[in-house]
């Protein structure tokens, strides 16, 4: 398996070259370039996934060199089911966007650089989920935190660009101080980073105070590169980004990094039974609370960025239940229903001038019938409604969750109204996007994109709208459970959550299906309507502000953040710590003017120092030498 | 009573004490030179006592040289307290105050 | 009566000899300088040479004392070792180039010239003899015939506005300092029966191979001398809190004779001072040790802080050389174990502060007395080569690595740590860094300051350039200053063995 | 004898400041050249040495020792093990880069390129010494020509910055040179004569509160220079009115000095004390690490910010020493060389924006990545391998720092890592002023990107960056055997034990309160 280096070699030797010659190269041979690299790392990579899918395959570690030999990480690859599959999601939907993205960016002056960063960015995302140990996890964990920045502020002369990539990159690594505190405390237990070694060894030496409190700090990094509570904030800002960027890593792929590693540390969190449920918890609140907000959005990508903030917090719920397929399952049809949306999305934007207010769309269906037809089963799917990919995999989910009781139950209860409130605000964006009169600014004249761009949505249409057949919960033979016998070389080591008997599954999907059909069925009740409602004032206005969350982080963490440091830079350290230093140098500066005036000039005084000096060393040395 | 060496020495002191006592209080150059001769001739007083108590001809001899160097001194001494007066009119010490600080 | 011994005396033979025949000539025959200065470099250059043959003879006879005679105690009044040797080297040297460096001075006074290169000379022949004399009358006399003629120096110039308060002050004060140092003498005579130091002498006694019964229990005159010639000597070194006459005599006097006065006094009083203290007294050392370092440490803080305040260079030398005093006096708290690092110190500290006299005699003038720091603003741009021989000069006092200031500065604190004096160390160490305040403000005028160009007091534009004579003591002091810090072994291994006797 | 390739390397800008001493003031033009060429040499030898060095001994090689002075055992003696071996090579390595990065100096070229030589046999000779003393006086040479180049070429306020650097070391390496002395003499008559030789005054025994005193003597003077908190506030001054050689050195050299002082000198000479004050002196440095971060973010001058993430990266090097780990240590010195570049290219970086607008003022720029996107693209890589970006050097010393000091001193370690959360705000958030949002300031319109001879001089930079962040193995099988010497040594004199993994459980979970 030697050549698995090729599938981040790829993406990583486009970078590099599109870095140096990116501007030579030119538009479109950058995107050419930069998609086909992909496109041949996806190829390599489902020759590599060959035997998996046979299930002949069995996990191996490609290793590669030392990297920190005094920490035992080596640059260590491993494929594995987990990895193979995140490693399809990653080159293959991103493959995609980036043909889309040929399109998207077509006329920006820095073409060949944004390609250059798309590339970067499969690297690190394949980085991340290849790594064989936790130190080149949170390689890539960086790397894709990088990426993203850069691609957030691509348009940086915007200010509020620049502040949104700065922003996702600091609350991102407020999530990696957990992580990084996560990784002391498993090399101060084990000794190592190496998943083999820490994952066979944790059992043994880790109480299980410690597994808590490893995968509770692992939880906090999770939290912050997936979006979840409190530490979310960063990805609506995020939308500031070119679509691409949104729809490649906002929703299909970086933000599951920490779905990605809940299920990759399993292990782990088997061991501490309280941080699987607190992830599930912080799972399903963020579901329902995202939710509440994409109803009160009204830039279309900011109700996208709060449905896959939500729709994460459905991953962190499965994977938080151990229903670790569950949670790669929804992964990988959110992957491709969410791409699809946001290039819907961008598609929209695109054709009407950069315009991302709903309220400012309407009747796009007939203008860009390719575009609204897949972003239909991309609605569908997201809310559940069989037999499109989201119903399954959600299904799969809440099933698992209502089957493990007690207070799973509530979180169950919590999935339902999400499932319903999804439904809803998804039904909302569609009608007020393709439905209704046009409420277009003057000069705005939409159209279809060109092909480039919808061919990527065909694609990903296609996968939405079967995906969910890679397992359906239903168990309909070997074919049905495809992804589950997959990935079952993978998580052998944990104990997996269990469906529930096909009865009870029969009625819990009929009452997700029941909570989307209302969803939808009351969205289009009150979107339908040419008089759309006014959506202003009270809790519309808290609900588009996001409840006003960034506001109270920064009025209780930024400015007093901002107070202190500059209490201890213009109060603490000038004055106090410095002006001790100068103290003393005024100190002696005075000691030395006090002492002057002793030389008065006055020869008599003078003498008089010599005799005082005189009578004392007499004295001295009388009492020291003359006694005896 | 007799009057052994340690009254001579305790009186060479005392002459010694008062003329550092004039240096010290005495303003005019000229009286203030005169207390360091008594000074001198002082420790002139201790030698002789000390030489004929021990009985050795250093204190004697030694007295020779110290007249000798006070004589020396004592030319360039009025010398300079000359030139200092005829600079300033005044021959005390307490109004050569220039270089201070 | 044995034959006298005319090597140990040889060179205060030749000075006075030099002496003489300056005055003569100039009484005489109208010759001018340069008659002067044939006779005067010849007799120093013979009296450096003389010295150096004392070394050689000495290492191959061993010490003598110039006249020692079974039974006559009286009669060895000098000493003839490494001791006397290396500071009549140092002494003959130091004074050679500083009679250099002060003539353009002696040019100035035109005919007065000759008597004050015959008191050059007179007090030349003194400082020696306190590094020779082994009889403390004779240490007496060279301290008196040293002094007194140092005191017609400081007023030499007679129109320089404050020359003769300086001559007056220091006249008054140096007598008062003379005659309590010997009034100790008188007293140590007192204790101990003897005025001599070896052979016989004080230091025998002290050793206890001398038993006069009729001293016994007046170990406290002995010890009431002995402090008595601490005062005397950290006089004419300006110690504290005997330095105050320095300050101003310093200022007071023409910028060309400071260096004779300030450099030789310096060798030759601490010669005399380790003479007494190491030579005389080395088994009192744990009576004296004490005291002495009390009186380095103040002097080395004292003369610190004081120098900080200062706008006058040649009052902030002054006070940096009451500082420079501690820390050599930090050296003799070691008794004889310290004499090795305080010659280092000494030798090479008496050049620093002759080439920084001799600069501030060119920036200032020979015959002025003040040097106002503000003279020196901007003199790189001025005078490149008088500012980076002030720069150099500067570190070395300041006793920055690579100059013979360190090596210097680490042997005394080595001194004082191997005798126990840890904290005099520290406290060394400290006001060191204190005092680069100073000498860095030299540094900081010279060079990150602009010349101001407006006219006025304390303003300066000229572009003061050394004269020749002045060039050859600069050259050799930085020469001593970086070689021997670049390479301070061969003086090092020649100061351990410049032992007193 | 072999080769005194050690002496040769110390020896050959000192050289080469007579060389450069010697052109005529007509060939003005020739010195920064000439320069730029004598400063290959010490290059050249350093890379020999590098080459020569061998892989896996932890004892000092190509050792040199000449005895100078007997009776106080003054020799020439020199040496270089894991530790130093990198340092030296990266003073070699920042030489050529600073000199050519002084085409802005144009008033008395020649005594800056005499200074700047100088500088550098100091900081050669300061890594390769063994002898005390011999350290000593290159740890103080190093003081003047800094002073110089401050005080002569600096900016505004250059005087009190330059003043002030020299006053403040000063202090700290005369209490260092007291114990230095008191060292030699109190180990002397164990040793069999008084003696400055490092390697032989390891044999010393000394009771454990003359340890204490002559660690904290040291230490004072090491402390100052890193800077430790709260002896820190020389080091914005001097940096921000250092010409941009002058703050390249600084950051990139002449901090180490502290840093590896400790290493060299507190742990190996003192291990008792060292054991007993290390977690006050990580404290100390976890404290810098966290209030250099707070206080860089509102700096509104660069170089002050620059200055200030300085004292916070030096602070995760101290805490690594004094982790007393074999990964904590290593952490530390590979980070000494890491700190040397990314902040050195930092430095190198503010000054060419500073040669073109003469402000370091963030709020006068604004927009900059439009006008001169390859300096924007350079200096946001060089800000990310500062703030410890995976890949690139500054994460792997950081990362070895923090997990080697969670063995020891977990509470320490968590707060330190807080460090790299604030070194993304306060580097991110002046990229962001200085670099993004419209071009708000005319003067800015018009800026020249980076020309030939800046990109020459970033590139070799940029290069070791990411080669030592992406493949630092060579770098640290170097460090490692020199370092475990230590340990073991510590070990071997104190009932210290390094902590063996699954020990820290009990602490961490009292620490964390869960």
């Amino acid at each position: 398996m030697g050549y698995l280096w090729l599938v981040i070699a790829l993406p990583l030797a486009g970078a590099v070259t599109l870095l140096l010659f990116g501007k030579r190269i030119g538009e479109p041979g950058a995107g050419t370039l930069a998609s086909s690299l992909v496109g041949a790392a996806f190829l390599i990579a489902l020759v590599g996934s060959y035997d998996f899918i046979t299930g002949s395959g069995h996990a191996e570690v490609v290793s590669g060199f030392a990297w920190i030999p005094g920490l035992g990480i080596e640059l260590a690859l491993l494929w594995d089911p987990l990895s193979s599959m995140m490693t399809l999601v990653v080159t293959g939907v991103g493959a995609l966007i980036h043909v889309y993205a040929i399109g998207y960016m077509h006329g920006d002056p820095r073409y060949g650089r944004f390609f250059t960063y798309l590339n970067l960015f499969i690297a690190s995302m394949l980085i991340l989920v290849l790594g064989e140990s936790f130190g080149v996890l949170f390689i890539g964990w960086e790397l894709v935190g990088l990426s993203s920045y850069l691609l957030i502020s691509f348009w940086f002369e915007k200010p509020s660009a620049a502040a949104a990539g700065k922003k996702a990159f600091v609350v991102n690594r407020i999530g990696d101080f957990g992580f990084l505190i996560a990784l002391m405390v498993i090399f101060a237990e084990v000794g190592s980073l190496s998943y083999g070694t820490v994952f066979e060894e944790a059992a043994e030496v880790m109480t299980t105070g410690t597994a808590t409190l490893v995968t509770l700090l692992l939880l906090v990094g999770a939290a912050g590169k997936s979006a979840q509570l409190p530490l979310y904030v960063w990805l609506p800002d995020a939308m500031e980004g070119p679509t691409p960027v949104s729809a490649l890593i906002h929703a299909a792929t970086m933000v599951t990094a920490g779905v990605y590693m809940v299920a990759r540390t399993g292990a782990l969190f088997e061991l501490a039974p309280f941080s699987a449920g607190t992830v599930a918890t912080v799972g399903a609140v963020t579901a329902l609370y995202a939710a509440t907000i994409a109803i009160g959005q009204r830039d279309i990508k900011r109700v996208l960025a709060y449905s896959t903030i939500s729709q994460l917090g459905y991953m962190f719920m499965g994977v938080g239940a151990a229903a670790y397929v569950a949670g790669m399952f929804h992964l990988v049809t959110h992957a491709f229903f969410k791409a699809l949306l946001f290039l819907g999305a961008g598609s929209v934007i695109h054709a009407m001038s950069g315009e991302q207010d709903m309220w400012k769309m309407g009747g796009l269906r007939r203008l860009m019938p390719t575009t609204f037809a897949t972003m239909v089963i991309a609605w569908l799917a997201i809310s559940g409604i069989p037999p499109l990919s989201g119903f399954f995999s959600k299904d799969e989910i809440l099933a698992v969750t209502f089957d493990k009781g007690g207070w799973f139950v509530v979180l169950w209860v919590v999935g339902i109204a999400t499932a319903a409130l999804t439904a809803f605000y998804m039904t909302r964006l569609m009608l007020l996007t393709f439905w209704g009169e046009p409420r277009w600014d003057e000069g705005v004249a939409p159209h279809e994109s060109p092909r480039v761009m919808t061919a990527p949505l065909i694609a990903l249409g296609a996968l939405a709208a079967v995906g969910g057949f890679l397992n359906t919960p239903f168990r309909l033979g070997r074919l049905g459970a495809g992804l589950e016998h997959f990935l079952e070389p993978a998580f052998e080591a944990v104990e997996q959550a269990h469906l529930p008997a096909a009865g009870t599954q029969w009625l819990l999907a009929l009452v997700s299906v029941a909570a989307a059909v209302a969803g939808i069925w009351y969205g289009w009740r009150r979107y339908v309507e040419r008089e759309l409602p006014a959506e202003e004032g009270g809790v519309w206005d808290s609900l588009l502000a996001g409840y006003r969350v960034d506001d109270l982080y920064g009025r209780a963490l930024v400015l007093p953040g901002k107070k202190l440091s500059e209490a201890a830079a213009f109060t603490a350290d000038m004055k106090v710590v410095d002006g001790a230093v100068n103290g003393v140098g005024a100190l002696v500066t005075r000691l030395a003017a006090w002492l002057r005036p002793i030389q008065n000039g006055l020869a008599r005084s003078y003498g008089v120092g010599i005799l005082a000096g005189a009578v004392a060393l007499v004295v001295w040395l009388l009492a020291s030498g003359g006694g005896s | 009573m007799t009057v052994t060496a340690g009254w001579y020495m305790a009186l060479a002191a005392s002459l010694f004490t008062i003329g550092a006592a004039g240096l010290l209080l005495r303003r005019n150059a000229l009286v203030m030179f005169m207390s360091i001769e008594l000074m001198l001739n002082s420790v002139n007083l201790t030698f002789v006592a000390a030489g004929r108590e021990l009985g050795v001809l250093e204190g004697q001899l030694s007295v020779l040289f110290v007249m000798v160097v006070a004589a020396a001194e004592v030319t360039v001494g009025l010398a300079i307290i000359v030139a200092v007066f005829r600079n300033r009119a005044t021959a005390s010490v307490d109004e050569l105050t220039g270089l201070r600080g | 009566m044995q034959d006298i011994a005319f090597l140990p005396i040889g060179p205060e033979i030749v000075l006075l000899g030099a002496a003489l025949a300056v005055l003569m000539v100039a009484v005489t025959l109208d010759l001018g300088h340069r008659m002067w200065a044939a006779i005067s470099f010849t007799a120093l250059a013979l009296a450096i040479l003389l010295s150096w043959a004392q070394w050689i003879r000495v290492d191959d006879v061993g010490p003598q004392l110039n006249y020692g005679g079974e039974g006559v105690r009286t009669a060895s009044m000098v000493v003839m070792d490494h001791f006397s040797a290396l500071a009549g080297i140092v002494v003959f040297v130091v004074a050679a180039l500083a009679l250099l460096g002060a003539w353009p001075l002696v040019e100035s006074l035109e005919r007065r010239g000759a008597e004050f290169v015959a008191l050059a000379l007179l007090s030349i022949a003194g400082l020696h003899t306190m590094a020779a004399a082994n009889n403390l009358i004779l240490l007496f006399i060279g301290l008196e015939t040293a002094s007194i003629s140092l005191y017609v120096i400081a007023g030499i110039v007679r129109e320089q506005p404050n020359s003769d308060e300086a001559a007056m002050k220091y006249f008054l004060l140096g007598s008062f300092a003379s005659a309590i140092f010997l009034y100790g003498v008188a007293l140590v005579f007192a204790g101990t029966g003897a005025t001599s130091i070896y052979g016989g002498g004080v230091e025998d006694f002290v050793n206890g191979n001398l038993l006069n019964l009729l001293v016994n229990g007046r170990e406290g005159v002995l010890m009431a001398g002995i402090a008595l010639l601490v005062v005397g000597l950290g006089f004419k070194v300006s110690a504290a809190p005997f330095h105050q006459w320095a300050p101003d005599v310093y200022q007071g006097a023409a910028g060309g004779a400071v260096g004779l006065m300030a450099a030789g006094a310096k060798v030759a009083g601490f010669a005399a001072i380790a003479r007494v203290l190491a030579g005389a007294f080395p088994l009192a050392v744990d009576i004296w040790a004490p005291s002495v370092a009390a009186v380095a440490a103040l002097s080395v803080v004292l003369g610190t802080a004081l120098a900080i305040a200062q706008s006058d260079l040649k009052r902030m030398l002054a006070y940096s050389g009451v500082a420079h005093a501690g820390f050599m006096l930090t050296a003799l708290v070691g008794a004889k174990a310290g004499v090795p690092a305080m010659w280092f110190y000494l030798s090479t500290y008496a050049f620093q502060l002759l080439g920084a006299f001799t600069i501030a005699a060119a920036v200032s003038g020979p015959r002025t007395g003040a040097s106002a720091l503000d003279e020196y603003r901007g003199l790189a741009a001025r005078s490149p080569v008088l500012a980076a021989t002030m720069g150099v000069m500067m570190l070395s006092l300041a006793g920055l690595p690579f100059t013979a200031g360190f090596v210097g500065k680490v042997g005394v604190f080595a001194a004082a740590v191997e005798a126990g004096f840890l904290w005099l160390a520290v406290v060394g160490l400290v006001t060191a860094v204190a005092g680069l305040f100073f000498y860095i403000r030299v540094i900081v005028l010279m060079y990150f300051q602009q010349p101001v160009l407006a006219e006025g007091p304390g303003t300066a534009t000229a572009a003061p350039e050394p004269s020749d004579h002045q060039r050859i003591v600069l050259g050799v002091a930085v020469a001593v200053s970086i070689g021997f810090g670049l390479v301070p072994w061969p003086l090092l291994n020649l100061v351990q063995h410049a032992l007193p006797l | 004898m072999e080769f005194p390739a050690l002496a040769l390397l110390v020896l050959l800008p000192a050289g080469g400041a007579g060389i450069v001493a010697l052109i005529p003031e007509r060939r003005r033009d020739l010195i920064l050249p000439v320069t730029v060429g004598l400063t290959m040499l010490p290059l050249a030898v350093a890379l020999w040495i590098l080459w020569e060095f061998e892989v896996g001994n932890g004892a000092f090689q190509l050792t040199e020792r000449v005895l100078w002075f007997e009776p106080l055992g003054i020799s020439w003696n020199v040496g270089v093990d894991g530790i130093s071996l990198l340092l030296v090579v990266l003073t070699a390595v920042l030489f050529p880069i600073s000199i050519l990065a002084s085409t802005s100096i144009t008033k008395n070229v020649k005594m800056y390129m005499v200074s700047m030589l100088i500088l550098e046999t100091g900081l050669l000779g300061v890594f390769v010494a063994l002898d005390l003393l011999l350290f000593f006086v290159f740890f103080e040479v190093t003081l003047i020509p800094m002073y110089l180049l401050i005080g002569i070429w600096g900016s505004e306020n250059r005087v009190y910055a330059a003043v002030k650097f020299v006053l403040y070391t000063a202090l700290g390496s005369a209490l260092m040179l007291a114990a230095i002395i008191w060292l030699a003499v109190v180990a002397g008559p164990q040793l069999g004569g008084t003696t400055f030789d490092f390697t032989r005054l390891l044999d010393a025994e000394l009771s454990s509160g003359a340890q204490l005193w002559l660690f904290l003597a040291f230490g004072a003077a090491f402390a100052i220079k890193v800077p430790l908190f709260p002896f820190h506030t020389w080091l914005p001054d001097a940096h921000t009115e250092a010409p941009t050689a002058g703050s390249v050195l600084l950051a990139g050299v002449l901090l180490k000095l502290g840093t590896y002082g400790f290493v060299r000198f507190n742990l190996t000479l003192f291990p008792d004390a060292s054991v007993r004050l290390a977690p006050w002196i990580a404290a100390i440095a976890v404290v810098g690490i966290v209030y250099g971060a707070v206080v860089a973010i509102v700096q509104p001058d660069v170089k002050r910010l620059v200055a200030y993430s300085s004292v916070s990266h030096l602070g995760f090097i101290v805490l690594g020493t004094f982790a007393l780990t074999t990964q904590g240590i290593q952490g530390g010195v590979i980070q000494m060389v890491n700190h040397g570049l990314t902040t050195g290219g930092l430095f190198l970086l503010v000054g060419m924006i500073y040669d073109r607008r003469h402000t370091r003022e963030i709020a006068d720029y604004g927009g900059l990545a439009r006008v001169m996107p390859l300096y924007a693209g350079f200096f946001l890589f060089t800000a990310f391998a500062s703030a410890g970006l995976p890949g690139l050097n500054g994460f792997i010393g950081e990362f070895k720092v923090l997990l080697g000091s969670y063995l020891s001193l977990p509470v320490h370690a968590v707060v330190a890592a807080f460090g790299v959360v604030l070194a993304a705000v306060y580097l991110l958030w002046a990229y962001e002023r200085v670099f993004t949002g419209p071009v708000t300031k005319e003067e800015n319109e018009k800026l020249v990107d980076l020309n030939a001879r800046e990109i020459s001089i970033l590139v070799p930079i940029a290069a070791l960056i990411v080669f030592l962040g992406v493949y630092p193995r060579p770098a640290l099988d170097r460090i490692e055997p020199s370092v475990d010497v230590i340990l073991e040594r510590i070990e071997a004199q104190t009932d210290y034990d390094v902590p063996r993994f699954g020990t820290t459980a009990e602490i961490d979970l009292a620490a964390e309160g869960d």
